[in-house]
């Protein structure tokens, strides 16, 4: 069984390390690390995207136990999921202050999950809906109404894993490329150019905007090494992975003509269904994990020092 | 007037999108694809006939209304603005102009009453390649006795999964990229040797693939002169543009629509997101590019029906700009329904796949920018 | 002489005629009518652009006369004219509330004013300096501190002539086109096509944009003509001409090459200078009579009703 | 490493960034043009001399200091930033590198001296046309008794308006657009039947027009293999490219820098500019894009240092890269200054004109998309 690793090992694991009470640590890590247990997580709901502490997963102090009502959506592998580590609110009249996080079993009664569907067919996202959930009360991780804190170092650990190399892997590399594509359907001229300058100009373009930002991580890590500050030209990679990504997912499809508009069926290659999935699948890279305007504003904000209006 | 519709121009705009607003919505075209229906759909292709939509490019004298391109491209718009999978193009736009404008008093007679009330669908069988490409022909018809034999393979035909008819176009003399030696051949979907494979497309709306082994046609079958049928061509596919590109004006203003519906009733921080400067903008140009774009679609559509020399022009103006705007719209229109907009529940997912198809059909921007070029010398 | 038409007759005239008195009317009307009279607009301050009605000109009630102190910026022909209508600040406690419109002559003591030079050259454009001036009380055109309401009028005037073509001509119609640069500087291929593909593009996108322009306004004409509300569409207009207009002359000059980069001298043919010059005066299309910005404001909040943060 | 600079790269980094800051501010360039100078000033050019940086690329044993490109590369990103005109780019890089690639040891210790001092500045003429390509070469190099005599124009030679001295690119063999059949010649500027015109250019900064009229050249003149030159040209070429995408990042970065301040300081609407929020996005996409940029340039910097076999590619990447840096944030710059950014009074004007020659100069973003797209084989 797959083990899901990625949830506990990478970030659920630190963060109890960080914020959760002794017991906890000694119940949960050596789950963790044996990766017995699969862990999913419940933090986006549908009125809490890009403004996650907006969230209103209500949890109630029952005295002996909390008692959990709402929805989670966009958790990931939740239908397959052991265990859920869970933002909450316990306080309901401050926003960030009233956010607990909670881990509790799936096999609860009253959690229900619903795999979601992408316009690129199935995903491991599911809807997560809790019904009159019942958690112990030792099962609050860090202070109560304490949450947020937790959740903004999960965060940061999921969005250093959305690197320039993860995107790419979704879009599957090994794949042929938009100038394969545009040399095979568009044909050449007798340089060996693509006939179709103006395609041709805007995938050089954008494979200069990949190699660019594959540069740019090289150049971060170096600099890291060398003991720099990076923080200013890391904020940068998230927007530009997703839209170097989608662009040269676009112009894959663009090059492949009519073999890149198949569904299934066995009149279109493998490679030509797959290219048409992953375009698809890549439009999501701009909004997972924090969406490209969310990170526009954090880059002008946080890195050039613009203000918010006074 | 170039712009402003006339009275019946108007009322046939009016009963199509009513009709594809009350009968055809976006969940009619999920309905289709979750039955695996692949865009076949013989109820709303009934209805269709009943309102005339496929005889309006038909002359009177054959059945028709003989409406032109304007109220064709009403009705394509209203058409584009749910997604509607229809053989209108295919049959009602590309079929009869090819008959209509190539064919001998006979074949009119024949076939133009059938196409306008629907008992008959059409498709054109031209596209050979992965990329629009109209001279790029090397299905050949070879002289027989009785008339001709054809060999090739045509691909991603439109309508062709639909078809009771193709206007196949065949080489009759000299090689692939020449404009001289095509020919059109009405060939019937059930003739031997034809074999025509259903795509399962990304738009749900469907399309085909065809093989031509050795399939016999009489001298009865070719629609206008041997090797004369280039030009002709070009003005079939210059209607089947600027229709391809109202249906494509249609479906970008509605998927605005429900972006800025959405801007209007989402709320992140407390605030509704169509309150956010950098989304105001973004909302701001789409729509200037929805502007400009119905503009050109316009102006192609008249021209067309008033016989203007540089109607080529026009519609690789009205072509790509459509392109171009249904490309940028259909992106924004996920983008900024966010998560929602990821799922198949959502109608956006649907607009962006359809508006990929539109885009490619009969030449995406990028020809359409190199035929605008060349036409202006440059 | 020049007689600097445009201002008082189809500006100030107009507005003279809905906001003045019978006795102002009497006496500048007939001047107007006649040209005698060099008008010119004392509107923008450098601290007052895209925000006007933030203007500080301030224009105190000395009982028998108005003493203006202040700076106007961007007074078209303000060194050859007569007289100038000009927005001043009357009451400093309200925003819009507190300005008013006078007219006066130039020749009054205490008026400067000073050319300005622009990043294309020379400009018709000055900086005009009040120190002191006197302007007799009957010279207020409206009521006091009602002088917003005359500007806002005035400034519908002034975009409906900065139209599509208006800006063309800034540009200078008639010259060689980019296309025609292209052909002879980069060369064509044996189908007669510009050898460089992308660039190519480029220059067909741009045409098409300029020919959606000039459809666009035709359209709106015979719309109008029609009857038929045009509102909607007249607002994109100044916007697309400002870019289409800007794009183009970035074109030519990138496919002029190095015979574009030329400021003056005989090595220089007269049109690749005139080329360079309306490249640069190109760029205040999106800044003048409405920044490109503003213009943009307008269509989401007037046009697609979209709100401001509550 | 190839990204972080080393102690002497560094140091010099600092102190060319010092003097740039302090000695040569856009107020410099202003008063060159004001004074009608045509970005000719000696005083400035001694003391670069005297900082050593005209002998930055040339060898210890021809009396230089041989720090290599990402040296070279942080000067020019200094005199980037402030719009310093000086011949650095002319002399110090492509001059000294044809004598130092290809010139005889006796050429080396005549010349790369006089270079390394600032007492010769040197330029290189190659362009004859419009846009940069250097294989099409037409000036002839015609083989007399005693050497050659050369016929021929060049046009906008950078520096050319200041050089004592010129390497010549003519043909002696074949004909404009083949590789084989380049030669150097190394032609002083007051050889008999060179004339020098210069070019009052938009950027302030000067140029010249050369003509050849049967210039008489020796032997001992021609730098390295008679018509073998177009390799060492490419090398010398790509050296120039990365030099000068290094002073464009320069000259990006400055005026982004100047526009983050004004966006900071400047309201209206009783607001900040800098805190609209579609004014926001735009300052966070220029700042990415000079991100993008600097690893760009700074790799294709130590690429060439290091000698990598994909030095072509990499510099057509810096140099594309810099160039739409450059004319997107010079745009963005008057633009989001508004007014004050349109008046002469103003740099931003300066950055914008000086924008445009770094852009075109030794090809710009379309010709190395060309070559970068060649390079990768479509």
């Amino acid at each position: 069984r797959y083990p899901l690793a990625s949830f506990g090992l990478w970030m659920f694991g630190p963060a109890l390390l960080e914020f959760g009470n002794e017991e906890q640590k000694k119940k949960y890590i050596p789950q963790i690390v044996k990766g017995e247990i699969r862990w999913c997580q419940g933090y986006s709901e549908p009125g809490a995207g890009s403004d996650l502490a907006g969230l209103q997963t209500k949890c109630e102090d029952k005295g002996d136990h909390w008692l959990i009502n709402g929805q989670k959506v966009w958790t990931s592998y939740a239908d397959q999921a052991d265990w859920i580590f869970c933002l909450v609110r316990t306080d309901s009249s401050v926003k960030h202050g009233g956010i607990s996080f909670l881990v509790f079993d799936m096999a609860s009664e009253g959690v229900e999950t619903r795999p979601i569907k992408l316009i690129s067919g199935s995903s491991p996202f599911c809807e997560t809906f809790f019904d009159n959930v019942k958690v112990p009360k030792d099962q609050l991780v860090g202070e109560l109404n304490g949450g947020w804190q937790i959740a903004k170092r999960l965060l940061q650990f999921e969005r250093s894993s959305l690197s320039a190399g993860g995107l790419k892997s979704i879009g599957g590399s090994g794949m042929l490329t938009a100038q394969d594509y545009a040399k095979m359907n568009v044909g050449v001229d007798d340089q060996g150019r693509v006939a179709d300058g103006d395609l041709r100009g805007r995938i050089a373009e954008n494979m200069m905007h990949d190699r660019a930002l594959s540069l740019t991580v090289r150049r971060m890590t170096e600099e890291a090494q060398a003991g720099q500050e990076v923080g200013h030209t890391a904020s940068i990679l998230k927007y530009v992975a997703a839209k170097s990504n989608q662009d040269r997912l676009e112009l894959m499809i663009e090059a492949l003509g009519s073999n890149g508009l198949g569904w299934a069926g066995e009149s279109f290659t493998d490679d030509g269904l797959a290219a048409t999935r992953a375009w698809l699948r890549s439009k999501g890279n701009s909004i997972e994990g924090g969406t490209s305007e969310v990170n526009l504003n954090v880059v002008a904000k946080r890195v050039l020092g613009l203000l918010e209006h006074q | 007037m170039t712009f402003v519709l006339n009275d019946e121009q108007k009322m046939l705009r009016d009963t199509a999108m009513s009709f594809a607003r009350d009968e055809l919505p976006v969940s009619h075209l999920r309905g289709l694809r979750d039955n695996q229906a692949n865009g076949i759909d013989p109820a709303t292709k009934d209805k269709l006939a009943e309102l005339g939509f496929f005889g309006v490019l038909v002359p009177e004298a054959y059945d028709g209304v003989g409406l032109g391109m304007v109220a064709m491209g009403q009705i394509m718009e209203a058409q584009g603005r749910t997604l509607a999978a229809t053989p209108l193009l295919s049959s009602g736009v590309l079929t009869v102009s090819v008959i209509d404008l190539a064919g001998s008093e006979a074949q009119k007679t024949e076939w133009l009453p059938k196409l306008a009330s629907g008992e008959v669908v059409g498709a054109l069988a031209l596209d050979e390649n992965a990329h629009h490409s109209p001279l790029n022909v090397s299905t050949e018809a070879e002289r027989n006795g009785q008339g001709y034999t054809l060999n090739g393979a045509k691909t991603f035909v439109l309508g062709g999964h639909y078809a009771d008819i193709f206007i196949v176009v065949a080489r009759t003399f000299g090689e692939a990229g020449q404009a001289h030696g095509l020919s059109f051949f009405l060939v019937p979907s059930d003739a031997p040797g034809l074999t025509v494979t259903p795509l399962e497309t990304v738009d749900s709306q469907g399309a085909a693939n065809l093989t031509l082994e050795n399939v016999a046609v009489s001298e009865e079958q070719i629609i206008g002169p041997v090797d004369g049928a280039s030009d002709i061509l070009e003005t079939v596919l210059d209607r089947g543009r600027a229709a391809l590109a109202s249906e494509t004006l249609g479906s970008a203003s509605a998927a605005f629509e429900m972006t800025l519906e959405y801007l209007k009733t989402r709320k992140q921080f407390g605030q509704l997101i169509g309150s956010f400067q950098a989304l105001q903008h973004r909302a701001a140009i789409m729509f200037t590019e929805l502007e400009l774009t119905r503009s050109c679609v316009g102006h192609a559509l008249s021209a067309i029906d008033e016989q203007h020399n540089d109607v080529p022009q026009l519609t690789s103006l009205a072509k790509a700009m459509a392109s171009d705007t249904v490309h940028l719209v259909s992106r924004e229109t996920v983008q900024l329904h966010g998560g929602i907009g990821m799922t198949d529940d959502h109608d956006a997912g649907f607009y962006m796949k359809r508006a990929r198809v539109q885009e490619a059909m009969l030449g995406g921007a990028s020809f359409h920018r190199d035929r605008f070029a060349s036409l202006n010398g440059f």
